[in-house]
């Protein structure tokens, strides 16, 4: 049967699993539970991959993006949002990439949440979000889309909290819904004025819009509506991938079980911005501005970000940081142009950025909960497997020759370099975050794997993770090795397979001049040239497994993140708080409202203590105001009659 | 003079047909009371009144000399309006109900005004007739209350509570007799009664006896007769609701007693015994001869009566009263056109006069219900068997149409 | 002929008549009585239209009244005897504790 | 001035002065019989009107029954002149005029609208008995089934009420 015909079943199929564990599970054993979850994603990988292959036919005969709307959702007015999903070849990336990582991870969730309580909840919550995240990327129009959106903040709420017993974790997880509110409510200005622009939130009638339109594209340095909608798109793109200056909710979040931070917040629902940014690209090819904007903001947060990652010591959060500045990294694809560049960068980070997660949560498993890097120390004998991925995840974002990480990479970095507007800029910061990527990255590896052990081993036994968690790493590691092949032969002239496959949808957006290629080479060159400096460093300055530093100057600064925190806390948080409890609480609450409240029911008091005299019992009384009702209703309805006589007795 | 009567004769016939009735009804009334003695004393081997006149035939004359001449006392505050108008009322609506009761078949005319025997000759007599008798219950209760005195207000209570729960009785018990005639005036189920001229077998007696036995037991409870009258129970209330009553008042109350007596006998007669029918089938005439065959010999026994007399009365009186009837009875044979007409009164007189003998000899034969026993019977037997007796008469009406 | 508006006019004095007494009678039963009299206007205005329009069906509804004025009174009563065994009055401004 | 107009008219009269003396009364027994005055009145024009059945019901079970329980009561209560308190100044006071009013009302709208309708009919039964019972019992069959259910309930409950708890 033709699957494309039935779209839906793919998000179904976990929705289902998600209600099936939720409501039931808690009863059920955990092998049962576990096969609900992994049956339901297994399935819908399936799903996909089907789909892919039929839109493959579907596209050789149509020539268009595969739209079928299923049902109504909201009609008022011109206003339509239906239920409507969308295949096309972005989606299908991206479907893919959803399906078949979280199907990975949800294998490996299986061993790493074996001993966790709440076992059922997790995974009823996991394929929620994987739900939600299908819905976003196969939304056909921005409503549907923001509901996927908000689903996957929910989600990840829910999963960051999971352990909600820590008082940290639920911090960390209202920091992040708070956090993304902020984006959302830019995001949905901007559906609001798409709407208002194209009356329509369907991506096809929307771009169509514009070319019929054939809107001009709106010079650098003017705020055009265009501009308007895609800055207010792209501060909701900021919110959910964590981008400079909203980034800051992510490392909390990895208080989170790490399977969730690899999924979530290193794989899919980060990357949501950038998909949405993609999706949208006509807007964006439309305005140099937001353009010009999501470039250097992608570029800055990339550099930024690394730079906090080079001194953490919790190994979760030195990912996620190397997140943040990947995920800048495909921003700033976005920015110059290289939407191709940028998706491919996404699929590549999902492969070895969930490796990496994963990997660590391996290496947190084995020595039992510790995630400090400054406790490890020489592992890498006592657990092999783990140690091979992670470092072939390593390579592989460190940018070495012929991982994924270097083709992604090294393409994002060319398209800066020839972006028009302060091209060659971008693409030093580029690179120069790429140098401390590789160093922070093999710092890491150093830490953990090599110099003496800094734990005591009398208490700790290493072992290896169990099969059904190192299978998926070596899966992951496989892919994030051959997963940048796809674009290789650009490299020598070839054909850029993922760029040509991704350019229906990018057409608006030109693809990336494959012309020179000598400086092509040389850029890649840098690039590696780049990876290895760090990796040097690195080795230098860790082989030894130096003592924790001593704080001082510009360590101390980048150890506490530039006090970002405490700067938003100071400038944000603290005077929000201050205005809720003071004005909002005390005056506009306690004061307006219950005043009010406690006005009418007084008010209420008062009048009933002066109308109860009426309720005298007194049945003359009652009788006299039987006959005023009765009166009352005569009159209306015999007016038209008694009208005249009333006026004529006056008269 | 001529003129001037048939001018006025639609007003001037009825109040000459009220005038007869109400002299003919006092009087009845006046010797009912003689009769009621004189049975009751021979019932329990007495003389009853002889002295004042022969057989004591003066007594009701003189019974009525001493009401007229008694003293009326009025007790200590009393409701005046209320104590005067019990009996009013009370008499009042007795003699009203007897306007409806027609008491013979013919129609005859007066200064050319075509009437009937009888006052009015209304289609819904019946329930004219049940009206009246519906409101006589507060002659009785104001009476009772007015007179400001235990006993009195115990037979007011008593005496309406008694009349509201028979009255059921008494209007359901008739009902099958309606259903049957399919009509509400009095004449009209009489005529029905007469069917094909078979005589006493086409009364409503026959089909009715169920019904005839709870009215007749209503009917008394209704007049306050024995068995069931409580309301004057001397033992308990010394005389009920008229104890404070004296002289003319007492009277209106006395005289109202026996008129309902006559109308509940009326009634009874009308309903279920074909009113002014005569028992015998229509073919034959010569039953047409029994009221003078009854009368010239009772004429006779009276002339020869009156022989035994020592004193004046005795010597004219009664001989003079004999002849005439003697006289009488033969010109009903002489001129039979006559004779028709006395026909309908004459059966009519003979069985009311029967069922108030029948009250009489009930009053000298049976003891008196206990109040609680009166409820009892009244609502737990006598309602549930007329209502019975309704559906059954309706059940049997359905059958016999489908029937023929 | 009498005409029906004199009819109407009547029913509607002895309707008002009524409200008079309701409102102005202290007696319960009194009360009572007055609504009955209210009641009996009614009837009377249902019977002149009902021989008005030379239909039946305004004295079928007379009966009705009839019948429902029937069971009121048989209850009101009821609670009139019980009123006045426990507050050994029958002035209803006497009576004004909304319970028994 | 035809026979049938004297006729109403002095049963009109009786029948208001029945129903102001049930005011002016002072005593329940008087305005019972007042009230007594004022329905047999009513049965009155009914015949006047041509509708027998409802002047005998209206004097059989008004008169007879529904009176007679008042009276009963009366009596067993043994009232006494009902007591000219004012506690209610409202009635005392908005009384008399709300009732004139809505009085007005009512005879200004019979004024204004019932000009259509025709004369009423008197004494030729213009509706039979038996056309009564035929609708009573076709058209009317159920409102008579619930009226038959309603005195029932009324007669359990005046029992509930009046009985002595024990």
């Amino acid at each position: 049967m033709p699957i494309l015909e039935y779209l839906w079943i793919i998000p179904l199929l976990p929705l289902l699993g998600s209600a099936i564990n939720g409501l039931l599970g808690s009863k059920w054993p955990n092998k049962i539970v576990s096969w609900v979850a992994l049956g339901s994603t297994g399935l819908s990988f399936a799903c996909a991959l089907e789909a892919v292959r039929e839109f493959h036919g579907y596209y050789e005969a149509h020539h268009q993006a595969f739209v079928k709307p299923f049902f109504d959702w909201i009609v008022a007015g011109n206003f339509r949002a239906g239920f409507d999903l969308q295949f096309d070849q972005l989606t299908a990336v991206m479907a893919l990439v959803v399906t078949g990582v979280g199907f990975l991870i949800h294998i490996y969730s299986t061993g790493y949440m074996a001993h966790e309580g709440g076992y059922y909840r997790f995974f009823s919550y996991l394929n929620l979000f994987m739900f939600f995240m299908l819905i976003l990327v196969l939304a056909a129009n921005f409503a549907l889309l923001f509901v996927g959106w908000e689903g996957v903040g929910l989600c990840s709420y829910l999963l960051i909290g999971f352990y909600f017993l820590r008082q940290s974790a639920s911090d960390a997880g209202k920091k992040a819904f708070i956090v993304n509110r902020i984006g959302d409510f830019g995001f949905m200005l901007g559906m609001f004025l798409i709407f208002r622009t194209f009356q329509s939130l369907d991506f096809r009638t929307v771009f169509d819009e514009i070319a019929k339109r054939n809107m001009a594209v709106e010079p650098m340095g003017t705020l055009g509506i265009m501009t308007a909608i895609c800055l207010l798109l792209f501060m909701g793109a900021t919110g959910k991938s964590a981008q400079i200056p909203l980034y800051v909710w992510l490392p909390d979040a990895m208080e989170g079980p790490t399977p969730v931070s690899a999924l979530i917040h290193a794989a899919t629902m980060v990357t949501a911005g950038v998909y949405v940014v993609a999706r949208s690209n006509l807007l964006f090819t439309h305005t140099l501005t937001a353009m010009y904007v999501v470039a250097i903001i992608g570029c800055a947060t990339a550099f930024f970000a690394a730079t906090i990652g080079l001194l953490q010591s919790d190994i979760k959060r030195v990912l996620a940081y190397s997140t943040v500045s990947q995920l800048g990294y495909m921003f700033l694809a976005c920015g110059v142009g290289a939407f191709g560049a940028g998706i491919f960068h996404l699929m590549t980070h999902a492969f070895f950025k969930a490796l990496l997660f994963l990997s660590a949560g391996s290496v947190i498993h084995a020595i039992g909960g510790e995630q400090d890097m400054w406790g490890m120390g020489g592992l890498a004998s006592k657990i092999k497997v783990t140690f091979w991925c992670m470092l072939a995840g390593t390579i592989a974002i460190a940018g070495f020759i012929p991982f994924a990480g270097f083709f992604s990479k090294d393409a994002i970095l060319f398209a800066a370099f020839n972006y028009e507007y302060s091209g060659k800029v971008l693409y030093g910061v580029g690179l120069f975050a790429a140098i401390l990527t590789s160093f922070y990255m093999f710092r890491l590896i150093w830490l953990t794997f090599f110099t003496q052990p800094r734990y005591d081993e009398h208490h700790v036994h290493v072992h290896e993770s169990p099969k059904n968690m190192t299978v998926p790493l070596m899966i992951l590691a496989l892919l994030s090795l051959v997963g940048g092949w796809l674009a290789a032969p650009a490299l020598w002239g070839g054909r850029n397979y993922f760029a040509e496959f991704l350019a229906p949808v990018f057409g608006g957006a030109k693809v990336e001049g494959a012309e020179a290629h000598s400086l092509e080479l040389i850029l890649s060159g840098v690039a590696v040239a780049a990876a290895v400096v760090g990796l040097i460093v690195a080795w230098r300055m860790y082989r030894k497994g130096a003592k924790r530093g001593e704080m001082a100057g510009a360590y101390k600064v980048l150890y506490n993140k530039y006090y970002v925190d405490e700067f938003y806390q100071a400038t944000v948080i603290g005077p929000l708080v201050w205005l809720s409890r003071n004005l909002f609480w005390k005056v506009v609450d306690a004061g307006v409202i219950d005043g009010t409240v406690n006005g009418i029911a007084s008010g209420a008091t008062a009048v009933g203590d002066t109308v109860r005299h009426t309720q005298s019992g007194n049945t003359r009384s009652y009788a006299v105001w039987i006959l005023v009702g009765a009166i009352v209703i005569f009159a209306i309805i015999f007016w038209p009659i008694l009208h005249p006589v009333l006026v004529g007795g006056v008269r | 003079m001529n003129e001037f009567l048939t001018e006025y004769a639609f007003l001037i016939v009825p109040i000459l047909k009220i005038a007869i009735l109400v002299l003919l009804v006092l009087t009845m009334d006046a010797y009912l009371t003689w009769i009621e003695r004189k049975v009751i004393a021979h019932i329990q081997a007495r003389w009853g009144p002889h002295r004042v006149g022969p057989h004591g035939l003066l007594q009701p004359l003189a019974d009525g000399l001493k009401f007229i001449f008694k003293e009326d006392p009025l007790p200590a505050n009393v409701d005046k309006l209320a104590y005067f108008l019990a009996p009013f009322l009370t008499l009042m609506l007795a003699l009203t109900s007897l306007a409806v009761i027609p008491f013979g078949p013919q129609r005859f005319k007066i200064f050319g005004y075509e009437t009937h025997v009888g006052i009015a000759d209304v289609n819904i007599s019946l329930l004219v007739l049940f009206a009246i008798t519906a409101l006589g219950v507060y002659g009785v209760a104001l009476a009772g209350w007015a007179s400001n005195s235990k006993y009195s207000l115990l037979g007011g209570l008593r005496s309406s509570a008694q009349m509201i729960s028979y009255e059921l009785a008494l209007t359901l018990s008739v009902v099958g007799v309606l259903l049957i005639a399919g009509d509400f005036s009095l004449r009209g189920i009489v005529e029905h009664q007469s069917g094909t001229g078979r005589g006493i077998l086409s009364w409503n007696i026959f089909p009715q006896i169920i019904g005839f036995v709870c009215f007749f037991i209503a009917a008394i409870a209704e007049t306050n007769r024995v068995p069931f009258d409580l309301p004057e129970a001397e033992s308990e209330l010394v005389a009920g609701f008229h104890t404070e009553y004296a002289s003319m008042k007492f009277a209106m109350f006395f005289i109202a007693e026996y008129t309902s007596m006559i109308t509940v006998s009326c009634l009874a007669t009308i309903l279920f015994f074909g009113g002014w029918l005569s028992p015998f089938p229509v073919s034959w005439t010569f039953t047409h001869y029994l009221p003078s065959v009854l009368l010239i010999p009772f004429g006779l026994w009276v002339i020869f009566d009156g022989m035994r007399y020592e004193n004046l009365l005795g010597r004219i009186l009664l001989p003079g009263v004999g002849t005439a009837l003697a006289a009488i009875g033969a010109a009903l044979i002489v001129f039979p056109m006559i004779n028709d007409i006395v026909q309908g009164p004459f059966w009519f007189l003979a069985k009311v006069f029967t069922f108030l003998f029948v009250y009489i000899w009930m009053r000298g034969t049976l003891p008196r219900f206990r109040y609680d026993q009166l409820m009892s019977f009244g609502w737990k037997f006598l309602l549930p068997v007329s209502i019975a007796n309704v559906v059954l008469t309706a059940v049997a009406i359905l059958i016999w149409g489908r029937l023929s | 002929m009498v005409p029906t508006n004199h009819y109407l006019l009547l029913s509607a004095i002895l309707f008002g008549l009524g409200i008079v007494g309701f409102v102005f009678k202290r007696n319960i039963i009194t009360l009572f009585m007055s609504i009955e009299l209210m009641l009996n206007a009614v009837n009377l205005a249902f019977v002149a239209f009902s021989q008005s329009l030379g239909k039946p069906d305004g004295e079928v509804f007379v009966l009705f009244v009839i019948v429902v004025a029937a069971a009121e009174a048989a209850v009101g009563l009821g609670i009139i005897i019980l009123t006045a065994r426990n507050r050994r009055s029958l002035n209803v401004e006497r009576v004004d504790l909304l319970k028994l | 001035m035809t026979a049938p107009l004297v006729i109403f008219f002095v049963l009109a009269a009786l029948a208001v002065l029945g129903a102001v003396s049930l005011i002016l009364q002072r005593h329940p027994i008087h305005s019972a019989l007042s009230l007594i005055v004022v329905m047999v009145a009513l049965a009155g024009l009914y015949l006047l009107m041509g509708a027998e059945f409802i002047a005998a019901v209206q004097i059989i079970v008004y008169g007879g029954a529904i009176m007679v329980l008042f009276v009963f009561v009366i009596m067993l209560l043994n009232a006494g002149e009902e007591e000219r308190t004012n506690f209610s100044k409202l009635a005392t006071y908005a009384g008399i005029p709300l009732a004139v009013a809505m009085t007005g009302f009512i005879a200004a709208a019979i004024a204004r609208s019932s000009g259509s309708l025709s004369p009423a009919a008197q004494g030729g039964a213009l509706t039979s008995t038996k056309a009564l019972s035929m609708l009573l019992f076709n058209e009317f069959v159920y409102p008579f089934e619930l009226t038959s259910f309603l005195i029932l309930v009324a007669i359990l409950g005046a029992i509930v009420l009046a009985q002595r708890e024990s």
